[in-house]
């Protein structure tokens, strides 16, 4: 009858929370310990001994209220302090973090990476190197749970949610949805294993044959028939030039002027008519929700991202280093149409 | 007496601490979609008529003081004051029913009615369609849960005025006739809100 | 059990229970202590009806295959169980039976303010039931006592509108009690009852009141929304036309954050009466555990964004809302200390009252601690939808709530009835509910930081001899509960007769006869002491042990 | 007992109450930006007082009672603002690491 009492640590932050966990776990054995033995030894030392005995009063001392107050706030303002380190950290993604998109659906994960494989229910990462996963939900609330890495994050219908991590020990762990789901939300698991860097680049090598995440895009781009109206090699016209405006200040026809992010371009494929871009008219681009997916979706943003600037030619043909630039990837919103203009 | 009497009105009193909390999680809701869709938000200000809402607002106000007037009769004893004021009272709110019910009639009429089989279009300004959905959706639960509180605020006159009629009140019981004052002062300032949220907010917006 | 309590030979002086009898003096009774009784005896069929389902659901976690119900009837199960569990049985617990039953008594009173309210709250109460049991028997709901949108608005097929309808219901119930005794502390108390003589039960059901006033009509009005989005689909939470699911979050948890305090309050007014009655001593700090409570009441509404600290709330938020639940532990952490100083050279005798009371100290202490685990925003990134959630608040609520709630009951039993229970049974089963608690929710903090997510029906396997730990020590814990059951009735037929004052406390309760008569006192009470004045003070005449 | 206030002072309540009923329609015709939301609430405040101390006479009760009315506005207070400490600061930059 053995069991660990924890999770492995296969994270650079895990050993930070274990260490800070430890902490707490140290003043709760302390202060319950205290409680305690205060309350035993009372009890023992004070019990009742005749039926009659009245014991003499005391009414209470300022002095010690004073002190039993201030000094476990104290105590608490340090777990506070070190929880929201941790909390900040886990909220801030390096600059040079690999993207990867997980799509949560009753009752499955589904990843893509940018170079072009497609899984279900599997993460593959590299050790050693930042990776941010951009989580998006096809229906209701799930949550992507990673034990071992000691992180987890809601992956709330309706918006792009961010989390990241840097493993640091090669094994296989666990995947757990970890917000009730439905009916099989405890079936909503699966695995993340982390490789040697060598084997991951083989195998994402191995993985895509359908292509980048960026072609995969571009192909979509022209079943939906965006490439009809967003040409890509002319300026002006009916629809504006979609190269070059990832991350670029647009602006829009009520004055008011948008980062374009992932959020915003989900917005404009889902409900164009939202924010309409200066110059051009409202009703023109049909709406395309009920029509695509979440995870279409995303291949679509990741397209739009590899467009370079207007007149370059379209990353995706330029071979496999289609990895998003750095300085697109952090513009990332975490927010989308739940945002707003507040 | 005079403990039972303050029993009573301390009660009605937290009573409408309840009821502001409870119209507080509607206004709450509302104001966080609002901030967040304004210009939706703005656009469906259109389709409301702030002659009937300023037209309302003045109904209630009179009859808050027909009813304020009416509590004072009945605190001087004078009963058939407190009648006619109670019965004065209960006229201007089913005033305001009416015209409440004429108002929800044109949107009927307006296709704004994105409940019960969903008469509804808003073709007018596609681009505010959702979100002009969820307003007309809490315009309606507000005034809605506005309207049943003057409902039951309506049945309480006829009970508090049947009581008068009988002679159970006297310059020294009047309790009663206090507390649903109280009641119906408060329904009032509820739609004292709801007449600038709903109704006056954005309307300078020309959006559609 | 009505017979036993009907029976003329058994209580000798005119009370409450022998003033009238038949069904009718009871259904439409306005006595604050009958109505108590009906309470006690609807909640505790809610308690059973929700430890059924926690049986089973520790029955299907014996094996990590989930094997023993399908996934959906698992759902069922811990909705229903905590459904049941927080707004028919915890809720309700201390305020609607001790309370209604002593509070008036303890500030000398007749009886509450609003006695007809009362009875209607309890009627209402009994109607909220009937839809939440309506959901269960019809087929169940399945969306977790939560009811997160947009799950619970637009994706579950089961009865989501049924349950929401009875908490709705329900809710009215608890508002009205609360309303009832604010108006009845402020201005039903004795001659010489100031709020500084005020007892220490009183003092906590009276801030739990004012938290049941002010949070319980928005989660009202917020499962009213979910319930109007379910019937409509107008999409106030759905995010594919711009609702908001997380808006939800923070309307559901504005109340029920503060319920959790509901659900806690008073109890600690219990501990308060046990802790100093059993120690025959003034109480230590009096006005510091008073103010602590209205302390907890009002601190407890602004810290509920700790429920959503992985929902992708606003960092700040986050932060705001972390530092202020570090916050609300202070008053929290003043109640403990102060039970303990009071014991200090006290006169400590061990019958189950206080057996109870210990166990709530001790158990109270690591689950509030444990909160603030989960305060701690880097940890709570972990564990938060894990079972070390589940063990937190089953340390708070069963090792906190529910140990306080049989303390008081064992406490107050020979005032309700005029009956002993069976001292020797009744340390017994404190010790094994002692034991079974720890053995079954202790485990829960290991499986939880290790990683197993809560309401799974299926885990890993390695979690598997610790689950079967915590199975195990569910059926202690279920016999635990049982034997007070089966004595206490038995009591009330076979139990010695108990006198007016059978542990010699203090407080008004204690100075008439037991059972009360109907208006409790002979003559109104006049007040002359300081509460808990065991040491002499008094002017009235010792009661002898019979 | 409590002082009863003149059918004087109640009319005059009245048409005051009337006349910003009028003045907030009027205003709220005539674009003045953000400053529309502000004064039409100002103005609900203004007639809800007015309601409230002297319909309502709470001006006459119980510093309790104020109390209590106080505490409504109070709570209603705590439920919008701190659910708008979320959504105000969403879209905020993110803090670092040395916050
Ligand atoms: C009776 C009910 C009750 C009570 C009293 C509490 C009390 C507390 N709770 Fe708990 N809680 C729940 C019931 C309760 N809780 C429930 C039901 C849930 C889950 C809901 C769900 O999702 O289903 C929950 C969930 C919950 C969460 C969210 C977890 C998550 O989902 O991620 C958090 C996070 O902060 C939390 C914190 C706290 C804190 C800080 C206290 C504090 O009030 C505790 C204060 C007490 C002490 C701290 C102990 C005494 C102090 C001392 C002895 C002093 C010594 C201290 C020091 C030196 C530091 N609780
Ligand atoms: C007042 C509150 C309260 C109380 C008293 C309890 C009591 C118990 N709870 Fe409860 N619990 C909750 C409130 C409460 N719970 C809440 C709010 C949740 C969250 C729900 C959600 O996620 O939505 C929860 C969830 C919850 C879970 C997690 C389920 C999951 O996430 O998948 C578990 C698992 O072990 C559990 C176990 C128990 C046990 C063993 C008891 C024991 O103390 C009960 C013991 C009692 C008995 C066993 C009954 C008496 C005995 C008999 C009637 C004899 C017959 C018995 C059998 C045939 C078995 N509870
Ligand atoms: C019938 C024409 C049409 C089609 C088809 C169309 N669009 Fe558009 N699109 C427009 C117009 C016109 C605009 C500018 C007005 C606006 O902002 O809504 C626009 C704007 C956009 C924008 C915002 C551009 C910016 O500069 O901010 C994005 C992103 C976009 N479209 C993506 C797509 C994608 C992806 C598809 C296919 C799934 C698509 N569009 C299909 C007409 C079209
Ligand atoms: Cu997905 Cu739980
Ligand atoms: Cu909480």
């Amino acid at each position: 009858m053995s069991f660990p009492l924890f999770p492995e640590a296969a994270s650079s932050m895990a050993r930070t929370v274990d260490y800070l966990y430890l902490y707490l776990t140290a003043v709760t054995v302390v202060m319950t310990g205290l409680i305690f033995a205060a309350v035993f030894f009372f009890a023992i030392k004070y019990r009742r001994r005749s039926e009659h005995e009245v014991p003499k009063p005391i009414h209470g001392s300022l002095m010690l209220e004073i002190t039993w107050s201030i000094i476990p706030f104290i105590v608490m303002l340090t777990f506070f302090w070190w929880g929201a380190q941790i909390f900040f950290e886990n909220a801030s993604p390096p600059a040079n973090a690999i993207e990867v998109y997980a799509v949560g659906k009753q009752w499955m994960w589904k990843v893509q990476y940018p170079e072009g494989p497609r899984e279900i229910n599997e993460l593959h990462v590299p050790i050693g190197r930042p990776v941010k996963i951009t989580l998006a939900s096809e229906d209701v609330i799930h949550s992507f749970f990673i034990p071992a890495f000691r992180i987890k994050h809601d992956v709330v219908p309706g918006r792009y949610d961010t989390m990241w991590f840097t493993a640091t020990k090669p094994g296989r762990y666990h995947l757990f949805c970890a917000e009730y789901c439905g009916t099989e939300h405890s079936g909503m698991v699966g695995w993340v294993t982390v490789m040697n860097e060598g084997d991951y680049e083989n195998w994402l090598n191995a993985g895509g044959i359908e292509g980048t995440m960026a072609q995969q895009g571009e192909k979509l781009f022209e079943q939906l028939g965006c490439s009809t109206c967003h040409l890509l090699d002319q300026q002006g016209g009916r629809c504006p030039n979609l190269r070059g405006v990832y991350g670029s200040h647009i602006q829009l026809s009520d004055g008011k002027s948008v980062v374009v992010d992932d959020a915003y371009i989900r917005e404009s494929i889902l409900n164009p008519n939202a924010k309409i871009v200066a110059g051009y008219k409202p009703d023109v681009m049909p709406t395309f929700q009920g029509q695509i997916t979440e995870e279409q979706l995303l291949r679509l943003i990741v397209y739009i991202k590899s467009l370079g600037a207007p007149g370059a030619p379209v990353a995706s043909q330029s071979g496999p280093a289609a990895r998003p630039s750095s300085a697109v990837a952090n513009a990332s919103s975490r927010t989308a149409n739940t945002g707003g203009k507040l | 007496m005079e403990q039972q009497f303050d029993s009573a009105t301390l009660g009605m009193w937290v009573f409408l601490l309840t009821e502001i909390m409870f119209f507080g999680g509607m206004f709450c809701a509302y104001m966080i979609y609002r901030s967040m869709y304004s210009e939706a938000f703005a656009s469906t200000s259109q389709y409301m008529n702030p002659k009937f809402g300023a037209m309302n607002t003045a109904v209630l106000i009179v009859s808050s003081l027909t009813m304020a007037l009416g509590v004072r009769a009945a605190r001087m004893g004078q009963q058939k004051a407190l009648q006619m004021f109670l019965i004065f009272t209960m006229i201007f709110g089913l005033a305001f029913l009416v015209i409440k019910g004429f108002e929800y009639h044109e949107h009927w009429v307006d296709m704004k009615v994105p409940l019960f089989g969903g008469h509804w279009d808003y073709s007018e300004a596609p681009q505010f369609a959702r979100q002009a959905q969820i307003m007309f959706c809490f315009y309606f639960f507000m005034t809605g849960f506005h309207a049943l509180h003057m409902v039951v605020g309506v049945g309480l006159m006829t009970t508090i005025l049947i009581m008068a009629r009988r002679g159970v009140f006297s310059k020294a019981y009047f309790t009663p006739v206090e507390i649903s004052g109280l009641y119906w002062h408060f329904v009032d300032i509820v739609w004292i809100f709801l007449f600038p949220l709903l109704y006056l907010i954005g309307r300078t917006k020309q959006l559609i | 059990m009505s017979t036993a309590l009907q029976d003329p030979r058994v209580v000798e002086s005119p009370n409450y229970l022998n003033q009238e009898y038949g069904w009718r003096s009871w259904l439409f009774t306005k006595d604050h202590k009958r109505i108590a009784v009906l309470y006690i005896i609807s909640i505790t069929v809610m308690f059973f009806i929700g430890g059924l389902f926690a049986g089973l659901i520790r029955l299907e976690l014996l094996t990590p295959q989930g094997d023993l119900v399908n996934s959906d009837t698992y759902n069922k199960f811990f909705t229903m169980h905590g459904i049941v569990m927080v707004f028919f049985f915890l809720i309700p617990s201390i305020p609607a039976t001790l309370g209604n039953f002593f509070v008036p008594m303890m500030i000398g009173a007749k009886d509450l303010a609003f006695p007809r309210i009362n009875l209607l709250s309890w009627y209402i109460y009994i109607a909220g039931a009937i839809f939440a049991l309506a959901a269960i028997v019809l087929g169940g709901v399945d969306t977790g006592w939560t009811f997160y949108t947009p799950f619970s608005s637009t994706y579950s097929n089961t009865f989501v509108i049924t349950a929401a309808v009875g908490v709705f219901i329900a809710g009215f119930s608890s508002i009205l009690t609360g309303l009832n005794f604010i108006v009845t502390v402020h201005k039903m108390r004795a001659p010489g009852m100031t709020w500084g003589r005020l007892p220490l039960f009183v003092w906590a059901n009276y801030a739990t009141s004012l938290i049941q006033v002010l949070g319980t009509p928005v989660v009202a009005i917020t499962l009213a929304l979910v319930g109007l989005e379910r019937a409509f689909h107008i999409g106030i939470f759905d995010p594919a036309i711009g609702g908001d699911p997380i808006l939800f979050q923070h309307m559901f948890w504005f109340y029920s954050h503060p319920a959790v305090y509901i659900m806690i309050l008073p109890g600690m007014g219990v501990i308060s009466e046990l802790v100093t009655c059993f120690s025959r001593k003034a109480v230590f700090g009096y006005p510091f555990i008073a103010a602590s409570s209205l302390g907890i009441a009002i601190i407890g509404f602004l810290v509920w964004g700790h429920h959503m600290f992985v929902t992708g709330m606003s960092m700040y938020a986050s932060l705001y809302f972390s530092l202020l639940t570090m916050l609300v532990a202070v008053p929290s952490a003043i109640k403990v200390f102060n039970w303990t100083a009071t014991m200090f050279r006290g006169s400590i005798s061990f019958d189950t009252p206080m057996l109870y009371a210990f166990g709530f100290i001790g158990l109270f202490t690591i689950g509030g601690l444990t909160g603030l685990f989960l305060a701690t925003l880097g940890v709570d990134v972990h564990v938060t939808d894990t079972y070390f959630v589940v063990a937190h608040f089953h340390y708070v609520m069963v090792g906190g709530m529910v140990l306080a709630y049989l303390g008081g009951m064992h406490f107050w039993w020979p005032k309700i009835t005029g009956r002993m229970y069976p001292e020797g049974w009744g340390r017994f089963a404190a010790l094994l509910v002692f034991a079974g608690f720890n053995l079954t929710f202790f485990p829960q903090f290991i499986t939880g930081y290790l990683g197993q997510p809560r309401r799974y029906h299926a885990y890993a396997p390695e979690f598997q001899v610790l689950n079967v730990m915590s199975s195990a020590g569910a059926s202690v814990l279920g016999l635990g509960y049982v034997i007070p059951l089966i004595y206490f009735l038995w009591s009330l037929k076979y139990g010695p007769i108990a006198g007016n004052n059978p542990w010699r406390a203090k407080g008004l309760e204690w100075e008439t006869t037991s059972p009360p008569p109907t208006f409790n006192f002979e003559k109104t009470p006049v007040v002359t002491e300081e509460a808990y004045a065991y040491a002499g003070q008094s002017t009235h005449e010792k009661v002898e042990l019979t | 007992m409590h002082s009863i206030p003149s059918v004087r002072t109640y009319v005059i309540v009245w048409a005051i109450l009337t006349i910003m009923t009028f003045v907030t329609f009027y205003v709220a015709q005539i674009n003045l930006g953000q400053w529309n939301v502000v004064i039409a609430l100002l103005i609900a405040f203004f007639k809800m007082s007015l309601v409230i101390f002297f319909f309502m006479n709470l001006k006459a009760e119980s510093p309790l009672t104020k109390l209590f009315a106080a505490g409504g506005f109070f709570w209603m207070a705590l439920l919008l603002g701190q659910t708008f400490i979320d959504y105000v600061s969403r879209n905020w930059m993110p803090l670092g690491k040395m916050w």
